[in-house]
């Protein structure tokens, strides 16, 4: 079956180089974003927390923390989809870090609480959808979350 | 960023900042590690000011955990509710007490 | 007296075609970012009404309502200052229009009621400071907001 | 985008959608023009959904204002303070009537 690509209702692009301070300002201008639809203020929340985590990734993995990279964060709305596209040409992730990432630890035991290592299990709960690909040395991550429930 | 306050033998500290992420954990990591090198051992944590916490910011609070050890205590005051869903959808719920005010907390650490 | 370029603290670029659609999708975005200060909420919704009438003159004027252009929406958080440049490659705009848009109609006669040519007037109420300039076929408004009273 | 709705002799006239901008003014434009020349000379516009209004979408009820002309009324209720604003900005407030509610200006144009 040939299905064509849809094309979003409306659609902003945000660059921003590859540094900690400017997450959130990528971060919050997709919340900002999110009020344009019905979500509820609790699932705009996780969507800025998903994405904090998917570009503190990028920021600090991708590009090994170095300055300079530059990180596009696309935002598409569709009338029932909210699709984040986040995409850099640092290091590529091996994708099967996203098929079950786990959080694992003893509550007994402090020295297992973890310290990091929680980013892609978090993204993993709060999006309906995760792809990750790279193509000419450019990778992307594409976020998705249904805005009904189908 | 911490303000900090002796409330008998409990240490009251409090998060002037929004938010606790990538960016702002460094720096909170440095301050609340040199309250417990201070002395602080049984430490409040007010995050009432604090409308978004990312894991970065949440590894921090548990490498302060990990620091006190056996001989202290830290719980958490004043969770906006995203931050209450972190630690839900990390299960450090388990770990961390929390409480409604700082002022709960300091009664229940006192 | 020599001045340097004051770099910015934390910095997005918004990138949107040119479409009414998608004025939304900037001017959310950029009210978002605005959370991330102490700006008071009506302060927010002062730059979004700002930014919106910009944004849309640069659809409607800029490129005559046509779509494919392209807007891009520079949001640089300083440490006491929100600057919003806006660039198109569009109809550059006689900068003496800035100077002192006015508002004028009878109240007593409905036919002189404005239905347009409200924005200028707007964008000027609501920053600090305007500033526009075409170099190489480039428009750039840069809009200034103070973030304390100094 | 508008739900209308026979108060005796008042259209009640309630905006569904958050944004009456410039994306939206054309639609609006469409629906209130239809309405008056669907007979409704006094119209009670509810803006209570209605977060954002920019210039585009003032200058469409002000079109519609004009439409109706000598011959009837348009009133405003349910402003949100960004629409107030809007409203003040523009010096337009000397020329429409606001409503705290809808119910309060159906009452007044009954
Ligand atoms: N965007 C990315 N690019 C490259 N590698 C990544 C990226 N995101 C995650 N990784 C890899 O997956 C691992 C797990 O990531 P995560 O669960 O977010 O925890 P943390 O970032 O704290 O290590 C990282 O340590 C890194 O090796
Ligand atoms: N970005 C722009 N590019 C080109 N021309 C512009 C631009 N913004 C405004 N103008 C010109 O200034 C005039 C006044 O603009 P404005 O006060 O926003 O009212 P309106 O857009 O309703 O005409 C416009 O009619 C247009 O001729």
């Amino acid at each position: 079956m040939a299905r064509g690509q849809a094309v979003p209702d409306r659609r902003v692009d945000l660059t921003l180089e590859a540094a900690f301070p400017n997450v959130a300002m990528a971060t919050r201008a997709v919340a900002g974003v999110c009020a344009l639809t019905d979500m509820k203020p609790e699932h705009i929340d996780e969507v800025e927390l998903g994405l904090a985590e998917a570009i503190n990734n990028v920021v600090e993995h991708a590009y090994d923390g170095r300055e300079g990279g530059e990180v596009r964060v696309s935002v598409l709305l569709f009338p029932q989809v909210l699709r984040i596209d986040i995409e850099d040409e640092g290091r590529a992730m091996d994708p099967r870090l996203l098929v079950d990432p786990q959080l694992c630890f003893d509550c007994g035991d402090p020295d297992s609480l973890p310290e990091g290592g929680m980013g892609l299990a978090l993204i993993r709960q709060l999006f309906d959808a995760i792809a990750y690909e790279t193509r000419d040395g450019r990778n992307r991550m594409t976020l998705t979350r249904w805005l009904v429930v189908i | 960023m911490i303000d900090s306050e002796a409330r008998g033998g409990v240490t009251l500290a409090r998060l002037t900042d929004k938010r606790l992420d990538a960016a702002a954990a460094p720096g909170f990591k440095t301050g609340i590690s040199a309250l417990i090198e201070g002395g602080a051992d049984r430490i409040v944590l007010d995050l009432t000011a604090v409308s978004f916490v990312d894991s970065s910011g949440l590894g921090a609070i548990v490498s302060a955990l990990k620091q006190l050890g056996s001989r202290g205590d830290l719980v958490l005051a004043g969770l906006q509710p995203p931050v209450r869903k972190l630690l839900q959808l990390t299960r450090l719920d388990r770990v961390f007490k929390t409480y409604d005010t700082a002022e709960d907390a300091v009664a229940a650490l006192g």
